[in-house]
């Protein structure tokens, strides 16, 4: 079988990303400090999600996988929002 | 089927009949069809398979039709359910309290009964309460359940339409004696219910005992009388102070019930096993009774004699 | 018989390897993701003793170790980079770093967790039975989470030591690194359920 | 693929001399065919012991009042025959058994993706078994939970819950890896030109399970571990005295359990779809549909779970929800029938044993798919939800199904897996002895069910006892009807006539190679057909 040559990420490429990421821990953490109310979680949780996407795409290069690949990762996250908001169907009626 | 027992049974028994009478159908037809296929294209008699090609709009016919008819089916079933959860305002509402293979029935104006009596064609709202584990509240005459869960108010409600007895179970698991764990529904005409409610003694005011609390709240006495009946455990009458022969890992051995044995008894049940009785039914009480409270429970025991 | 005395023979299959790792994240993801579900509704049910229980939380030592899992992360990918460019010193000094930054990591986690345990906190406590329910559950959700994160930590650490020896006897270099790949890919799991873990119970109020 | 390798004399898998001798050839080997053996007799014995303990509850039932044993030991036993049959028979059942021996031969693949992982997987299998019998004797004694291991009663009875819910943990772990192992295997080792849609039904069919083992186990193995948390520190997550939810322990367990009820019978109804065609020498109908039919059921079958919880206390919202996808899942498996049924029409039918047993799968399956329907209803799952009437639904299509399927597939496949034939006149017998006793067995407790006979009763009212006998009738004559299968096959797999290579004249791959086959499968190339039932 043919050895896959996987592409290789340019450490530059990687500190940015890096970069990033402190930024947006700096960002939740501040922004969670103000009493935003309902929205503190809104907005932590975006942030989260932006920064598990960075992740995702540059730190395990799913940006180079194959669209097979990344359409699975995708169905996963679906199939758990899915579950989590089918359970609230019941707890949000309750 | 069709019962008037109460109010819902002409709608379950109606998905029964829908949905079951669709089931047959399918059932017979499919048998049927397999039968005659063997019959007819068996290979002594058809040597050789006709290939058929894939047809379509056959197969868009055969998905579309189920699902439409599921969804009638689910609509059906939806239609007998939701009165189920409609409780008229002037319903009468009783408490069904389940705990360890008992129930009560609470009246308003703190009144106990242990037979849930009710008076025809008025609507009932029991309310559903568990003092340990989850119980099932399930009359099948009247096609009502719903459990009881500890720690959450479920509801269950009816209308009763005919006199009688009707056998009330606790359909969810709940331990040794779960399937023991009956009571009966007793619809009467409303006279006799007023003369049986006004004749219903008031919840006596709770034993002040505090040995005897800490029993209660704990649901010692699922198990154990206070009155000499053995039952799942041994009695606790005449406990203190007496001979026990116990088992510890195939020994016997024959040990004095004083205040180490009851508080081991209560930790660490399963080590000395009481002759006779089952191994692994009682839990340990560890972290869950304090030690202050045993002392209690010592104290009560010793006044049962 | 010859040549078959082996029944599988040393058929490498990267890519099949790769997809293999990546099918365990999905399982790890929705390991934790119970755990994310039973928060949710735990925090729905009581939402202001999720908040005062996330108070006691200390926020500096959430996000250094935020940061330092984070900047692991970088590394563990520069480390695959480099094995990528043969660069094997390299690659093993950024493992190494990534290892240091684990270490870190469970250092805080054991000072953080020592201070509760001294005040009587942990599970099975006195203290913990006596709590409010929304604070015992808390504090329970908790432990739970960065109890099992911690030790998916140690695996993580395990494997990529395991890497980095390999490195070194030159089993895993630039032609042959999927090992190395696969624990990245693991370690950045690692560090995508930190990030979702600590808005949640350190931040959130 | 292959290096100059030099034509090499055909040696079967059986006979092939490895690097270990004897019986370390068999526990450490990394050959999925002996793998797939060693799965085979573990969950025959596990079978076994499992129906033993159905038995004893028969004989108990027999007659209201104790029978021949204590209600505690009647609740032990429900709770241990429900693990064993559920989480070491037949979750991993057909997959492990026949999904391991052919699925790489179906693909035209030498093994397995992770030869050395399924060893692991097996080893894991084997502790998770031994677990979960050991769990029966030691000091506490046997769970008395059920096999759904309901909170708050699992956290506080004194029974031995924790070892089993590890046991249970364990052998889902192994059910992962397995589940991991195959969808690598199908991806990365289809024989060169063989696309998706070129693939045997059964593959899919694996395909399909794979990924609900991979990703529903793990939601019950945290599940589990919060239960053994629970039971050790008290962290409160579902006892209502410590602020816990219990209804949230339902929901966790059925997120994974529905889905796992599928990861039972989507194996079962893909080795349907592979005898069928066989035995009708005819190409199978609907090929596509029936593929995706799988994954539509996997896919779908995730979000239903709340069905086995309406009486729970959910919201209404839920309740609705829950029930219409209960109803739109089963659309998928009305497919598949429709298909089967199909592929007969103006087929030429050999009634050979294997085909019995799918004829008998589909009109069992039928009823007992149609029974979910009811218990799919709300208004009727109000009346029968904890009744005998689920109990008989999940036997008719558990044993009915899954079970059928794998006497089915073992009478289909023994002939490649040995090499050797069973006597068919006493398989048709014993056939014919299952099917009777087998609806004896359980139709009955259709009807008490829709009296209200609760299930997991140790003790019945008089009214009942009509239809608890003809049960216990039925089961006594299902177990001639088993031993005797058992003994045929035993037989015919040790001393029977040698088999060709395709007794059945069957068009898929493994019916091409020799019986049994040798160690790496395929010593020729192949030819890939564009579709595998290709009979012309
Ligand atoms: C192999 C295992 C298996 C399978 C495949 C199924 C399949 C189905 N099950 Fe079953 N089920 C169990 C195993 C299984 N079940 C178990 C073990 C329990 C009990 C757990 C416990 O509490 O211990 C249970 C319990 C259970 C309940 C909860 C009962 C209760 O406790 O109240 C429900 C409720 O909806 C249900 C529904 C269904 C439905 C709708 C299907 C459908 O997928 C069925 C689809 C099949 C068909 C529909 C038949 C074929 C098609 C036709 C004949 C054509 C005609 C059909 C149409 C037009 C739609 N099942
Ligand atoms: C695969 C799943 C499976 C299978 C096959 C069976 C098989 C049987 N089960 Fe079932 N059963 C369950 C899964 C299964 N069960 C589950 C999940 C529960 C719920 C538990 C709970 O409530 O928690 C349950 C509950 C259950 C109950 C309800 C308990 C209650 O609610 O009170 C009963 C009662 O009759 C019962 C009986 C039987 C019987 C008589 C068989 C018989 O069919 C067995 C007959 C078997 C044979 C005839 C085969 C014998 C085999 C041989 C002889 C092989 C010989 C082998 C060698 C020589 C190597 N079972
Ligand atoms: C689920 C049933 C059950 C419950 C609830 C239960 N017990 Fe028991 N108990 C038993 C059984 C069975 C035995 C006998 C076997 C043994 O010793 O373990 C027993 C034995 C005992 C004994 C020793 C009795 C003797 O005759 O020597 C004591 C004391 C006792 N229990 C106290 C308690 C107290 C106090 C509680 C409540 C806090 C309690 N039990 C709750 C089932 C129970
Ligand atoms: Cu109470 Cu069963
Ligand atoms: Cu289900």
């Amino acid at each position: 079988m043919a050895n896959n040559v996987s592409h290789i990420t340019e450490y530059k490429v990687l500190g940015k990303v890096f970069l990033v990421l402190l930024f947006l821990t700096f960002l939740t953490i501040t922004v969670t400090s103000f009493e935003l109310a309902a929205f503190s979680v809104t907005v932590a949780l975006l942030i989260a999600g932006v920064k598990g996407f960075m992740i995702l795409t540059y730190f395990m290069h799913l940006k180079y996988e194959s669209l097979l690949l990344r359409i699975l990762v995708a169905l996963i996250f679906v199939l758990y929002a899915l579950v989590v908001l089918i359970t609230f169907i019941d707890y949000a009626y309750r | 089927m069709f019962s008037s027992a109460s109010n819902f049974v002409h709608g379950v028994d109606k998905a029964f009949l829908i949905i079951g009478g669709f089931s047959i159908f399918f059932l017979v037809s499919f048998t049927i069809i397999m039968i005659y296929f063997v019959v007819k294209y068996n290979r002594k008699k058809h040597p050789k398979a006709t290939q058929v090609k894939d047809n379509t709009w056959l197969e868009v016919t055969w998905t579309t039709l189920p699902v439409l008819l599921v969804i009638f089916m689910f609509y059906i079933g939806w239609e007998g359910f939701l009165p189920m959860r409609q409780v008229p305002k002037d319903a009468m509402e009783v408490d069904a309290i389940g705990k360890m293979w008992s129930w009560v029935f609470e009246y308003p104006g703190q009144k106990q009964a242990d037979t849930l009596v009710v008076p025809i064609d008025k609507a009932v709202k029991v309310n559903l309460i568990s003092r340990d584990v989850i119980h099932g509240f399930f009359v099948p005459a009247f096609r009502i359940k719903e459990d009881v869960v500890p720690g959450q108010t479920n509801f269950s409600w009816f209308i009763p339409g005919e006199l009688g007895e009707f056998d009330l179970f606790c359909s969810a698991y709940c331990g040794v004696n779960h399937s023991y764990m009956s009571a009966i529904v007793k619809v009467v005409p409303q006279k006799e219910f007023d003369k049986w409610y006004a004749a219903l003694p008031v919840k006596k005011k709770e034993d002040d005992n505090l040995g005897l609390k800490v029993i209660d709240k704990n649901g010692c006495t699922a198990c154990h009388s206070l009155d000499g009946k053995s039952s799942v455990g041994p009695t606790f009458k005449g406990l203190y102070g007496s001979q026990r022969e116990v088992t510890e890992n195939g020994k016997t051995k024959t040990l004095t019930a004083d205040s180490k044995y009851i508080t081991n008894s209560i930790y660490d049940p399963n080590k000395d096993v009481v002759s006779g009785f089952p191994q692994g039914v009682m839990k340990s009480y560890k972290g869950i009774i304090k030690e202050e409270d045993i002392k209690l429970v010592e104290e009560y025991l010793k006044s049962l004699k | 018989m010859s040549g078959k005395k082996m029944h599988v023979e040393a058929h490498r299959d990267d890519e099949g390897a790769k997809l293999g790792m990546w099918l365990f994240i999905f399982t790890e993801l929705l390991l934790f993701g119970g755990l994310f579900l039973v928060y949710s509704v735990f925090r729905a049910k009581y939402p202001t003793n999720f908040h005062e229980g996330s108070l006691e939380l200390s926020v500096t030592i959430g996000a250094i170790n935020t940061v330092a899992l984070l900047f692991s992360s970088m590394t563990i990918a520069m480390a695959l980079s480099a094995i990528q460019k043969n660069n094997p010193k390299l690659s093993m000094l950024l493992i190494a770093v990534t290892l240091l930054m684990a270490c870190v990591f469970l250092f805080n986690k054991y000072i953080e967790w020592g201070v509760k345990f001294e005040h009587g906190l942990y599970p099975g406590s006195g203290l913990m039975s006596r709590l409010d329910h929304g604070d015992l559950l808390f504090f329970s959700l908790y432990f739970f989470m960065t109890g099992l994160h911690a030790l998916h930590i140690i695996v993580g650490i395990v494997l990529l030591a395991i890497c980095f020896f390999k490195i070194k006897n030159g089993s895993l270099h630039s032609q042959k690194y999927v090992h190395l790949e696969n624990g990245a890919l693991y370690w950045h799991l690692v560090d995508l359920i930190w990030i979702f873990l600590f808005p949640l119970l350190y931040l959130i109020a | 693929m292959s290096n100059d390798k030099e034509k090499t004399e055909y040696v079967s898998y059986l006979e092939h001399q490895g690097k270990y001798k004897g019986i370390f050839s068999w526990i450490f080997t990394m050959d999925h065919k002996r793998i797939g053996l060693l799965y085979l007799y573990a969950i025959v014995a596990l079978f076994f012991v499992g129906a033993i303990m159905g038995l004893l509850m028969r004989i108990e039932l027999i007659a209201p009042g104790e029978t021949i044993m204590k209600p505690q030991t009647y609740n032990g036993i429900f709770t241990v025959h429900g693990i064993i049959m559920i989480f070491m028979v037949v979750i991993p059942g057909l997959s492990v058994v026949f999904g391991n021996f052919f699925l790489p031969i179906l693909i035209g693949a030498k093994d397995v993706a992770f030869p050395k992982l399924n060893r692991f997987s097996w080893w894991i299998y084997i502790a998770g078994c031994i677990l979960a019998v050991a769990s029966q004797f030691m000091k506490d004694g046997p769970p008395d939970t059920g096999w759904s291991f309901y909170a708050p009663y699992s956290t506080s009875t004194g029974t031995n819950v924790i070892m089993a819910t590890f046991a249970a943990f364990v052998l889902g772990f192994s059910s992962i890896l397995t589940g991991l192992n195959f969808i690598v295997t199908i991806h990365q080792l289809r024989a060169p030109g063989m696309k998706f849609f070129n693939m045997p039904l059964f593959s899919w069919a694996i395909y399909a399970t794979a990924w609900t083992q991979l990703l529903a186990t793990p939601i019950v193995g945290i599940t589990l571990l919060m239960l053994i948390a629970e039971r050790l520190f008290g962290i409160g997550f579902f006892n209502p005295d410590l602020g816990g939810d219990p209804v949230l322990f339902e929901h966790l367990f059925w997120i994974y359990s529905h889905p796992a009820v599928y990861i039972m019978i989507l194996p079962a109804l893909g080795i349907i779809t592979e005898i069928i065609p066989t035995f009708c020498q005819k190409k199978i109908y609907g090929y596509k549909a029936i593929a995706l039919s799988s994954l539509a059921i996997a896919g779908v079958g995730f979000l239903v779970w709340g069905h086995h919880m309406f009486t729970s206390g959910m919201s209404n919202q839920a309740r609705w929800f829950f029930s219409l996808l209960t109803f739109l899942v089963a659309v998928p498996s009305a497919i598949k029938v429709f298909n089967w049924l199909a592929t007969m029409y103006k087929g030429s039918i050999d009634m050979k044993p294997p085909f019995l047993y799918a004829l008998a799968f589909i009109f069992l399956f039928t009823i007992g798919g149609t029974t979910g329907l009811l218990l799919g209803s709300i208004a009727t799952n109000v009346q029968v939800h904890d009744t005998s009437f689920v109990v008989a639904h999940f036997h008719y299509i558990i044993f009915g199904g899954m079970g059928f399927a794998f006497f089915g597939a073992i009478h289909y496949w023994l002939p490649k897996m040995y090499g050797r034939m069973y006597n068919m006149r006493i398989a048709t017998i014993a056939w014919g002895i299952i099917f009777v006793g087998f609806n004896l067995l359980y139709f009955p407790q259709f009807i008490i069910g829709m009296q209200g006979m609760p299930r997991r009763y140790f003790d019945y009212l008089p009214q009942f006892q009509t239809g608890q006998v003809i049960s216990t009738i039925g089961g006594f004559i299902l177990i001639i009807g088993t031993v005797i299968m058992v003994y045929n096959l035993i037989k015919g797999a040790r001393s029977g006539e040698p088999a060709p290579a395709n007794p059945w004249h069957g068009s898929t791959l493994e019916w091409q190679i020799p019986s049994p086959p040798s160690l790496e499968n395929f010593d020729e190339a192949l030819a890939i057909k564009s579709n595998p039932y290709d009979y012309e």
